[in-house]
């Protein structure tokens, strides 16, 4: 009763209707509802990382055993605004000797695929922007031009430390996207369908009764998919253990040196933005997207859904502030001849398994 | 409003492409023109998506973006130093280079317009995955095998001809 | 069991692949596995014959499966199990099992050894398929693979250079045959559009190809037997050949490789026989080289060598018997010869594993020494100076009567003046070798029998040797075997067969009486006919020939053109070019300082100029080079407009 | 108006023409990969429009496509490492540098 799908839509065709019996095109009434779809899904993926930022300095200041911040607000919970204004407002430098064009357009090619990516995430019934036959390759694919964002920032700092930054982040993203897209690959299997959406229908209902039908409860294939998905995310974010890239005590921060103010502000929101986007696909993968097993019918999927997402972004935060960083050699090692190799390893026991119940 | 659209996003797509490729084979800045590339080839990922092939949009943007741009990347910020972008990029024989250019994309244009005028489609486009992939291990299972050795064979060519001469043996 | 014929090449090169990758870990380093297979195909093969024999089976026997598909073109790999192909399959897989068990002695302490016998496994794994395969494509492969592994096998040993340069020799010698045989195929494709081996023929059945056509298509399918099986021309490689360790000389130098060619005639005989003079022309090549051959042999003093010119004047005979229409009997004689010949490598490399030294005049009164040796050996030279009853006998009287019967009586003289030299040449050899004093005595004292391994195989082959002819003799048999329509063989008169027979016993009695007798008479004689001995021992200067015409012309034209590159290139386009421009500028140098100041950017721009000119012939300059490209690009799309492109 | 075949293919012919013109020009290797590179995808473009076009019911075309895909990896992958071995021995990526052949 609680489910926002059918409400929103009922409402978004009551505009519809009376947008166009007032005498507007047809065309026009067309982009204006889309227009409303991508208002909608960008103040969201916008908002989204205030909150997160906000998640991750009490995370921290709790495992640290201290409260994180406190002043701004009851329990500081405007912290993340006052930082976010502050940054509006700081001075806009751009460094003498680097390449302009590419120094601004830098954050903006790292931040605008976070929001195409949230176009296919089914975030409840009724609740998905766009329902994509190949949502999953669409998410990845789109994901990857954010690599091209951080070499640009690499390259347009005019910065040997950002370039290095740079270089060594692209290194890890393209390394890491490997093993993230194959340990999907079961899932893939599995379902046979690319479309998150039909996953997660998929994962609805339950095994002997008790235990729900979601792809990590899959005996061995499920937990390891989802464990190399969850470390190759974790990388794919520049997260501790793996911030390689933006190793503050080694880099000087990497390839975001040189950006302060509103950009800066971009590039973080990336970051947390692409946390939230990793753990909503490690839901409708894995976790049954807003299957709410026996208390489904309670509980409206969006809010199943969204609480499962916060869960694993705060598996995102209990890493950051538990694990040291790897050094640059072991990253790569850790890639290619561990979490490869047993991605691969899934793919052929995922194929046996569904040669085996046939 | 079905047949306009298209039509339209067609034209900005069209343009925006002619536009990026003119700034990758004319820019200074080498750097620039990769990036240039790698949003012609986003581009042209659009035009398939609007062609109807979903699967081969996403794969494009996968491979060419995430990979082959990256790494054309990479080799350009160890490459190149750092006034590069002031030296001339176009070498001596560019006026024939651009007349032969042209003739060629004139005679092309020529013989398409006179071929293939008004050859219109109109089935819905279904999802292609599933076929893609029945196809790639069906019918074209020994090309497929064969292009994963080409594969194969150019890593560990890359690899070779990465290392130091010290480290061949 | 036909349905299984394709496995009788498959499992020897499945073997060779194993042996290669994972001999180190196989019973004898491999060895066992080759022989292994290669005995299993033999038991196909022998059951397949006996199915032949108690009728079960009609030959020809077609077996295809489709293989890959060029627009309209259907190309198919399949098995063509007739007459021939069964014979030679029978006896390649037992002769080349045989001689893998010769080898596990021969080469036991040899480097490289799991190598060796992967090599000789993908040798024999590629004449089955030769000799099985029902199109040229399939045989054209099997043809290139024994090829490569002939190179490899007779420069196996290659840390000696004459090793390497015979493997070199050959392998371009036989290339060079190989090019005209390519030329045919593409030829048989462009006219008949079909490589399978039944609709070719049913094609001339019909009639559909010119008696001109068939005979180009036969004179280039020929050259590559000329090049394969050591026919006169391009025989300059076989003896050269004989660097390889001796099995393979038996394998492949004997018993198949060289069959490989004579094979190839007798696969392709429709064509030769649509075009007479093709016939013709082989007829006198194999004739020739029969004699021309079998001169030299009778001059040569390595072992090896003597065998291989005998091994090329054999050969010759058989082309000969195929090319007057002696179908079965050129094919008999093939079948036959691969047995004794191989006996006689094999004998000949027990006797060069015991005294360690192939020139015959350092051995002598081996038979007391090495009597299983000596009675092999000696039932193999009988089967080849053709005794009568042995396996030779048979298949040579045929070719002789074959060439009578046929009205080639110079032919049929030629042949008999090469049974009496090869009944020379071999009486000399086993004489020298086996018989009179020992003359040199600490050789022969440490000479000793060779090893079972070795011993068995020449046993196993002494009994084909001496025994084939009998089973095989007889009209009706080889008609089955060999059949071949539109041919008629005639009856010859017996005496025929009988001056044939004389001339070898001939032979027989003077070498043994030349060479049991006191051998300074043979020295006395050698100095008489000095000339011709020199001519003789220097193989009648044909390498030396080639040496001229050929290869040092190449050379010079070589050293020639780079001269021209460097002188008239260079110093008059390149250099001449800057010597000018300098000139000009010097000129205008002298201008600028007496009379002009404005004139010198004229100047130097002209010495630009020539200079650019100068550097455009030849730039290094891969963009510019790309241009052109471009130019032909355009062009050719012009042309299509202006001529096709009107729909 | 509706998009008739020949629109794309007189697109995919002007990108042709200009990655021409870049393979012809450019001083840089690497530019010379790229304008390859655009050549490669005007190709698949006239590929998957004709697969659209002409065979709307197969996809073959798209297939092909995917293989083009995974060649061009190839050959930047390689043509990348040999510019990157080049670059270490002469310190250039200028074309007119590579002329160790020239006459």
């Amino acid at each position: 009763m609680l489910e926002l799908g059918p409400l929103l839509s009922r409402a978004f065709q009551a505009l519809q209707s009376w947008v166009i019996l007032h005498g507007v095109p047809p065309l026009a009434a067309w982009i204006l509802a889309k227009a409303i779809q991508v208002g909608v899904l960008v103040l969201l993926v916008s908002l989204v990382p205030m909150v997160l930022v906000y998640a991750e300095r009490k995370v921290a200041g709790f495992m640290q055993a201290r409260l994180g911040p406190m002043n701004v607000g009851p329990y500081g919970i405007f912290q993340t605004l006052a930082d976010g204004v502050k940054l509006i407002f700081k001075e806009d430098i751009i460094p003498v000797g680097s390449d302009r064009l590419m120094h601004i357009m830098a954050p903006m090619v790292v931040v605008s695929p976070v929001f195409v990516c949230f176009a296919p995430v089914p975030f409840g019934k009724g609740l998905i922007p766009i329902d994509l036959d190949i949502s999953v390759l669409f998410i990845f694919a789109i994901s990857g031009i954010s690599t091209i964002g951080v070499l640009m920032a690499g390259w347009g700092s005019g910065n040997k430390f950002s370039m290095l930054g740079g270089l060594r982040g692209a290194a890890q993203l393209v390394s890491y996207e490997i093993p993230r897209v194959l340990s999907v690959v079961p899932v893939l299997m599995v379902y046979g369908t690319l479309s998150l959406k039909s996953i997660a229908m998929g994962q609805v209902g339950l095994w002997h009764g008790f235990l729900p039908k979601w792809f990590i409860f899959y005996p061995f294939i499920g937990q390891l998919a989802f464990v190399i998905f969850l470390i190759a995310s974790v990388a794919e974010t520049n997260r501790t253990p793996f911030d390689i890239p933006e190793a503050e005590s080694e880099l000087v921060a990497g390839f975001h040196t040189e950006f302060s103010g509103l950009k800066f502000a971009l590039l973080f929101l990336a970051e947390y933005a692409y946390v939230f986007l990793s753990s909503a696909m490690a839901v409708a993968l894995f976790f049954g997207g807003g299957d709410g097993f026996t208390l489904g019918g309670w509980i409206p999927s969006w809010f199943w859904f969204l609480g499962k997402t916060f869960a694993i972004v705060f598996l995102f935060l209990w890493f950051r502030w538990t694990f040291p960083r790897l050094r640059v050699d072991q990253l790569m090692q850790f890639c290619w001849k561990f979490l490869l190799p047993w991605s691969i390893v899934n793919v052929g026991l995922t194929g046996l398994m569904i040669l085996l119940r046939k | 409003m079905e047949r306009t659209l298209p039509t339209l996003i067609f034209a900005c797509m069209a343009i925006l492409l002619i536009g990026l490729s003119l700034i990758v084979v004319t820019a200074r800045s080498v750097f620039r023109g990769a990036v240039a590339l790698t949003a012609a080839l986003g581009v042209v990922a659009a035009l398939f998506a609007l062609l109807g092939a979903d699967f081969v949009a996403a794969s494009q943007l996968l491979i060419y973006v995430g990979g082959i741009m990256i790494i054309m990347l990479f080799v350009i910020m160890l490459s190149q130093r750092p006034l590069d972008h002031l030296d001339r990029q176009t070498n001596e024989q560019w006026v024939w280079g651009a007349f032969f250019a042209l003739a060629i994309s004139c005679a092309l244009i020529m013989q398409f317009r006179a071929v293939y005028r008004g050859v219109f489609v109109t089935t819905v486009a279904t999802p292609t995955t599933a076929s893609i992939g029945r196809l790639l291990l069906g019918d074209m299972v020994v090309p497929f095998e064969a292009v994963s050795l080409v594969l194969l064979a150019a890593l560990v060519g890359a690899v070779y001809f990465g290392l130091d001469g010290k480290d061949r043996t | 069991m036909v349905d299984y014929a394709y496995l009788i090449p498959l499992l020897p090169f499945a073997a060779a692949i194993l042996i290669f990758f994972f001999g180190r870990w196989l019973p004898i380093k491999g060895a066992a596995l080759g022989i292994l297979a290669c005995l299993t195909s033999f038991g196909i093969s022998i059951d397949l014959l006996m199915q032949v024999m108690d009728g079960t089976l009609k030959l020809p026997h077609e077996i295809h499966y489709p293989w890959f598909d060029v627009g309209l073109f259907q190309f198919e790999w399949g098995v063509l199990l007739d007459g021939p192909s069964l014979v030679l399959i029978v006896a390649v897989s037992g002769i080349s099992a045989l001689i893998q068990i010769y080898s596990v002695g021969y080469m036991h302490d040899a480097p490289r050894f799991k190598r060796f016998f992967s090599y000789l496994s993908l040798f024999t794994a590629a004449m089955l398929a030769l000799v099985l395969a029902n199109n040229y494509l399939q045989f054209f492969i099997g043809w290139e693979i024994m090829g490569a592994c002939s190179y490899f096998l007779i420069s196996f040993e290659f840390e000696r250079d004459a090793a390497g340069a015979a493997g070199n020799k050959a392998f371009l010698t036989t290339r060079l045959g190989d090019l005209g045989f390519y030329a045919g195929l593409l030829t048989i494709f462009f006219v008949i559009g079909t490589f399978n081996f039944t609709q070719i023929q049913s094609h001339l059945h019909d009639g559909n190809v010119s008696t001109h056509m068939s005979m180009i298509i036969a004179l280039l399918l020929f050259c590559g037997t000329v090049g394969k099986s050591a026919q006169f021309p391009l025989h300059v490689w076989l003896p050269d050949a004989m660097e390889g360790p001796t099995p393979v000389s038996a394998l492949i130098h004997a018993a198949t490789m060289v069959a490989a060619g004579v094979f190839l005639v007798a696969r392709s005989y429709g064509f030769f026989l649509q075009a007479p003079q093709a016939l013709e022309v082989v007829a006198w090549v194999g004739g020739f080289t029969a004699i021309f051959a079998a001169t030299i042999a009778v001059t040569a003093d390595d072992i090896k060598k003597i065998l291989a010119y005998s091994t090329i004047s054999q050969l010759g005979y058989m082309i000969m018997g195929l090319g007057v229409g002696g179908y079965s009997a050129g094919l008999f004689h093939l079948t036959t010869h691969a047995a004794f010949k191989a006996l006689l490598f094999l004998g000949a490399g027990s006797i060069i594993h015991s005294v360690h030294t192939n020139d015959i005049w350092k051995m002598g009164s081996l038979s007391k020494q090495m009597p299983a040796t000596f009675w092999t050996f000696l039932s193999g030279t009988l089967a080849l100076v053709a005794f009568w009853g042995t396996s030779g006998y048979f298949s040579k009287e045929m070719i002789l009567g074959a060439a009578y019967s046929s009205n080639h009586i110079l032919l049929y003289i030629i042949g008999c003046a090469g049974a009496f030299l090869t009944s020379f040449y071999m009486t000399r050899a086993f004489s020298l070798v086996f018989l009179g004093e020992p003359r040199e005595r600490d050789r022969f004292a440490h000479a000793h029998e060779s090893p079972w391994s070795m011993i068995i195989p020449l046993m196993c082959l002494a009994v084909p040797a001496l025994g084939l002819g009998w089973l095989m003799h007889d009209p009706e048999t080889l008609a089955r075997f060999f059949p071949m329509e539109g041919l008629k063989e005639v009856a010859e008169p017996r005496w025929v067969g009988l001056v044939g027979l004389g001339s070898g016993l001939l032979g027989l009695v003077v070498g043994g009486a030349l060479y049991l007798g006191s051998l300074t008479f043979v020295g006395q004689l050698a100095a008489i006919f000095a000339p011709i001995n020199k001519l003789l021992k220097n193989k009648y200067y044909v390498d030396e020939l080639y040496w001229a015409v050929f290869v040092r012309p190449t050379g010079k034209l070589a050293q020639a053109l780079s001269w021209f590159d460097f002188n008239v290139v260079d110093r008059i386009f390149v250099d001449g070019f800057g010597w000018l421009a300098t000139l000009w500028s010097k000129i205008q140098s002298w201008f600028d300082d007496h009379i002009v100041d404005g004139l010198v950017n004229g100047g130097g721009w002209s010495a630009e100029a020539l200079g650019d000119m100068a550097r455009r012939v030849q730039n290094g300059f891969v963009q510019n080079y790309l241009l052109v490209i471009t130019m032909t690009l355009v062009a050719m799309l012009m042309a299509m407009e202006t001529f096709v492109g009107k729909h | 108006m509706t998009l008739s075949l020949h629109h794309f293919l007189m697109l995919s012919a002007i990108i042709f023409g200009i990655g021409v013109y870049g393979a012809l020009t450019r001083r840089n290797v690497l530019g010379i990969l790229m304008s390859i590179e655009l050549m490669f995808n005007a190709a698949t473009i006239n590929i998957v429009a004709f697969n659209h076009f002409l065979y709307p019911d197969k996809v073959w075309g798209q297939g092909v496509v995917i293989f083009v895909m995974t060649l061009a990896a190839a050959e930047a992958v390689v043509g990348l490492s040999l510019v990157l071995a080049i670059y270490r021995n002469i310190k250039s990526v200028y074309t007119e540098k590579l002329n160790l052949l020239h006459g």
